[in-house]
């Protein structure tokens, strides 16, 4: 990563964790960071953001796994990924070797799995805190999505905080599929969340004209890229005006530095580049030096200045 | 089955992401040929291994890049061929001489090299010969005889036969409806040239790859084909390039086309289960899917 | 507009009222029709739905009131229209004139606002039904938008199917900033409403990377276009699933014909398209073609054999 | 204030939708002139009318139309001025000789004709100068005298100064910076010219059209102002380009800047008022706003 030396402070912290820079990875669009190595210095980043870890390996759905939409694309990729043996095994170790920060994604289907896995969690080297995936089916309501129902998502972040390493911040990842995302953030936060991750992907679906079906296998898939911008902005703004005591993880649709610098604005003290990547694999390296360079520009002399800067 | 085959090796070097000069431009019956000033995805570029395109300009709306198999590599060329299929590929074709282009590459595996002294079969399909140019060319470099057939549904659609005319020992066209060559499928010339064969190489519609790749197994010939699923990032983060591969192990996965292939041993690769999440698959317990 | 002539039978209904074309204007998209008519013939398309309308004139906000997003655009225009009494006397006259069916679409922020204005269409010349646009803020409620509460939203429906003339069938327009929008599709049908209008705009925001503050002067806005089309297409896809027997108005991010086909495949009966129209303002005729192209091709004999199709 | 002004009047034809030939692409200075091969946009054209390109080709991301105003429409051909402001704009300056364009046109109302035996100022600032070639050259075959003020902030940034000065009998140029012309802001020249003028046309950025109109005004001359809000369709439908505009019956409506302008009265833009709501403005008590 060329950062280019501007002279804006650009460390922030997720939760009470520093980190130098406020870009980080998306989960599920960086994988375990490996893939980024040759367009990105993984340890300057703010931190990779791990794709959603379950208990066990997962295979995923079968494809077709997505579709790309208008400036964006829908995903069901289904989680596939190799269980927290693997993560602890092969991927966490990698990255703690080169002195990257991982941000853990965790998700399950039941309020224990999120529990053990922020346990087997503690201490490990290396790993920052936790994003807890709480847009996942909850087997014990009918396979209800936690992130959609303010009490099962507390209940999953409050076994999560109490099981988790105390160094460890966790945040929640909320899902913009709500009446009323603000509910969902005081009880999470409420339930002791040190965070909030905003926004995960908006449930879409596309239907091929051809086969005269869903695209996915999954039927329906989730919405990210710059095409949802404006609602993951109008989320950030939404939380930081109601909560703003509250650190957010903001990310859906960024691309640019300017884009990083809205959400930034709206009230986020650090940003996640998930979809971007794919187009452009040395994004999250891009984003921060223009952020970098647009604070500048504007006249702040730290990031920390700017969060929230649009309130006021 | 035990395995014919072991799985493609890495690439030697990692890929690179450059702005490229489109230096020529030529539509070869119905597609288009198109020659980048690319030096440092050229010299890193192994046959087998693709390159990901932006598409459609700063205003675009098209987010994911767009893979195309590198059809020849060297001083400091890249050269692709493209067919316009949606509109990221008809753009491609698009493009005029003094163009710039995003490009990520080489990316993907490499084709494996031969067994020593066997006679190379190369199969390809469509736009999928041009895949195979510069790896006939590296074949024969290397002394290792090479009979190629190239199979389209019709003439038009043919691609590089004159290239591996220059670069083959015995060249056999075949087309769905005898356009050009003779009549038929792939197979129909496969199944003659096969048993000189000592490894087979092809790169095309997954039908025919599915169609070749028995073939060679089913006579105990090894098999690498390039395959081409749906991809949204090309170099290994996003997981939807996935396909049920038998590993080393003797255990299938869902592995990703981009970084674990797109060459992959045919006798590797579960074509029938392609789109469909088989039991076995590792992982697919916590899917909720059950053995029968 | 030329209608290419297919042998496909595009004919369809919004309730019990025939329509010929299935594509139909949308709400604040096409104003009130007029100044579509260099570009349309306004009696060959399903019908012009005009601008929501309520009891009294209203300027609308303050400008800037859109800005541009990725494949989409954010607006807050605050309803500005002539108000019903302007309606009756110069709109609505223009377009029976003209031979168009007019789909009315009415707004108000009280349930007897809405149900006063179904009564004043009662018998109009020319109005073939009623579209009842509950995204608007309920005084009665702080401000809580009708649409994301299900109770408020059957009040309204309610109280405007008891008002409407018997022969205006009312479609309840359906707002997809909801946790559960079968919920919603579920408690306004059984309130009386004769068919949905999916969707309405997510609510967004957008801010000025030079000014530092929210572009709109509302702050959020409507997010529209084609960068919404999968999540409206989930949402039709969802309801139809749930509520096969009750009619749909798709829209959301149609441009083409194929991008129309989807949502007859997904469960609509017929579609708006809107923004598409700012875009290209022969697009209503233009996506009518080429859906009857694409019903063709498909071996498609009429329309309403293709609806809901994906989901068989 | 009793109204100088009465609304510009409609246009004479309604607008259509064509692909055009970009025939002439010429940058100047700061800017990009374009000329199109649009016969049916250009009989129908008047002076202070617009038009609405598409922007970014078929995988573009960018929906809405770019509203640029028709520096001269003859013969079938019609030119415009497109400064590169964002990346629509940009794209519009990026086209190339023999490139298509989607266009809609004539959008908007047309400059009024001047008085019986008026002496006309027109005004332009920065490329809101290309707007008045057309209305000079009529108002010139007119018989109707013609004075020209451009103004720009520095040389570049000055447009069709040329084309005028074959035109006008007088022409003045100012520049922020002096680099070209007097130093200063079109106001310096205009308050000189206007007390011979019986009427001011006026086009460019809000804060000219003000000081100009408003100069006007306060000495009984009528003017006509082509403002520029943004706008989503520029053809009436979406309500997003108003501006509180008085009426004929004095009272105060936001008024569609593409339909019912963009050529409006200059004393009954409240240009004060831009980006507000006032109380006054038909329809806002419907808003919660009160009289104070
Ligand atoms: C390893 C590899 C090598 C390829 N080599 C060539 C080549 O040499 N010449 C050539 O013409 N084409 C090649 N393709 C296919 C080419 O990538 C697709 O035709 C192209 O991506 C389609 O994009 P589109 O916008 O035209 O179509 P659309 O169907 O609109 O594409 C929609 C989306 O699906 C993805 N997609 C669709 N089809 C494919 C596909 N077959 N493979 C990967 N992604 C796809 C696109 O990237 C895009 O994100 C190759 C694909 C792969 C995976
Ligand atoms: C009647 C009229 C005549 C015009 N004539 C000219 C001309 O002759 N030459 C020229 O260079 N420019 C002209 N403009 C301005 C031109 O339309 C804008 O500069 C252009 O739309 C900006 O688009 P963008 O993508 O470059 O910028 P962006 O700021 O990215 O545009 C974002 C969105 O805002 C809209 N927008 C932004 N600024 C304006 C604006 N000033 N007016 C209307 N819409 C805007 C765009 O249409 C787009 O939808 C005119 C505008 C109007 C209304
Ligand atoms: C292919 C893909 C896979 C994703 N996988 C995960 C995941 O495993 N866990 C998670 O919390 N979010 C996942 N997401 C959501 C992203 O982390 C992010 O919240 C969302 O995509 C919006 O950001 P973006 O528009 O920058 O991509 C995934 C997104 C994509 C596109
Ligand atoms: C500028 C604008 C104004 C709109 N005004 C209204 C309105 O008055 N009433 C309404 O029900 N919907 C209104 N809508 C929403 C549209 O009718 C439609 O539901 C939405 O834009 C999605 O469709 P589209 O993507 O095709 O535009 C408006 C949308 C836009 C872009
Ligand atoms: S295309 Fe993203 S992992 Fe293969
Ligand atoms: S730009 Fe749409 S009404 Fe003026």
């Amino acid at each position: 990563m060329t950062v280019l030396q501007t002279r804006v402070d650009m460390s922030t912290a997720l939760g009470a964790a520093p980190i130098p820079s406020p870009v980080l990875t998306a989960s599920g669009c960086s994988a375990f960071g490996r893939e980024l190595e040759p367009f990105v210095d993984l340890s300057a980043i703010g931190a990779v953001v791990t794709k959603s870890v379950q208990l066990r390996p997962r295979s995923g759905r079968p494809t077709p796994r997505m579709a790309e939409t208008p400036s964006g694309m829908l995903n069901s990729i289904g989680l596939q990924g190799p269980g927290i043996d693997g993560l602890l095994a092969d991927e966490l170790p990698w990255l703690a070797e080169r002195g990257a920060r991982a941000f853990v994604s965790i998700a399950g289907t039941r309020v224990e799995d999120f529990a053990e896995l922020a346990a087997r969690l503690r201490g490990v080297p290396g790993v920052l805190g936790l994003e807890v995936n709480i847009s996942c089916p909850n087997v014990e309501s009918r396979g209800e999505v936690f992130a959609c129902d303010p009490v099962a998502a507390s209940d999953v972040i409050a076994a999560v905080r109490a099981a988790a390493d105390a160094a460890h911040p966790v945040y929640a990842k909320l899902s913009p599929d709500v009446t009323d995302i603000v509910g969902v953030a005081r009880a999470v936060t409420g339930a002791g969340a040190d965070g909030l991750s905003m926004i995960n992907t908006l449930l879409g679906l596309v239907i091929d004209p051809d086969t005269m079906r869903p695209v996915l296998g999954g039927v329906t898939g989730g919405l990210s890229g710059p095409a949802i911008r404006p609602v993951a902005l109008r989320c950030v703004w939404q939380v930081h005006q109601a909560l703003p005591e509250v650190p957010i993880l903001g990310m859906g649709g960024i691309r640019t530095g300017l884009d990083a610098l809205q959400f930034v604005l709206a009230g986020a003290s650090a940003v996640s580049v998930g979809t971007a990547v794919f187009n452009d694999p040395s994004a999250v390296a891009r984003v921060h030096a223009e952020l970098a360079a647009a604070l500048e520009q504007r006249g702040f002399a730290s990031l920390r200045e700017a969060v929230g800067y649009a309130h006021r | 089955m035990s395995a014919l085959t072991r799985p493609a090796p890495r690439a030697y070097a990692p890929p690179v992401q450059r702005t490229v000069e489109v230096i020529g431009r030529r539509p070869v019956e119905a597609y288009v040929e198109l020659t980048l000033a690319a030096p440092e995805i050229a010299e890193r570029a192994e046959p087998g291994q693709f390159v990901a395109f932006a598409v459609g300009g700063p205003t675009s709306g098209l987010l994911l890049r767009r893979s195309i198999a590198i059809s020849t590599a060297e001083a400091g060329v890249v050269t692709v061929v493209v067919s316009a299929a949606g509109p990221g590929s008809t753009w491609l074709t698009e493009r005029r001489v003094g163009d710039a282009l995003d490009v990520v590459g080489p990316l993907g595996r490499r084709f494996p090299d031969p067994p020593p002294g066997a006679r190379a079969l190369l199969v390809g399909g469509g736009y999928g010969a041009a895949a195979l140019v510069g790896l006939a060319a590296r074949l024969r470099d290397r002394g290792c005889p090479v009979d190629v057939v190239a199979g389209a549904a019709g003439a038009d659609r043919l691609c590089s036969v004159q290239e591996l005319t220059g670069l083959a020992d015995r060249l056999e066209v075949t087309t769905d409806d005898g356009s050009s060559g003779r009549r038929g499928l792939v197979t129909l010339a496969v199944d003659e040239l096969l048993p000189e064969a000592g490894v087979v190489y092809a790169c095309g519609p997954m039908p025919m790859l599915r169609a070749v790749a028995d073939a060679a197994t089913a006579r105990g010939i090894p098999s690498y084909v390039a395959v081409e699923e749906s991809m949204a990032c090309g170099i290994g983060v996003c997981m939807t390039c996935v396909l049920p591969v038998v590993g080393e192990d003797g255990r299938t996965r869902f592995s990703r086309s981009c970084t674990e292939g797109p060459v992959f041993g045919g006798d590797r690769v579960r074509f029938a289960d392609v789109g469909a999440l088989p039991w076995d698959v590792v992982g697919a317990d916590a899917m909720g899917v059950v053995a029968p």
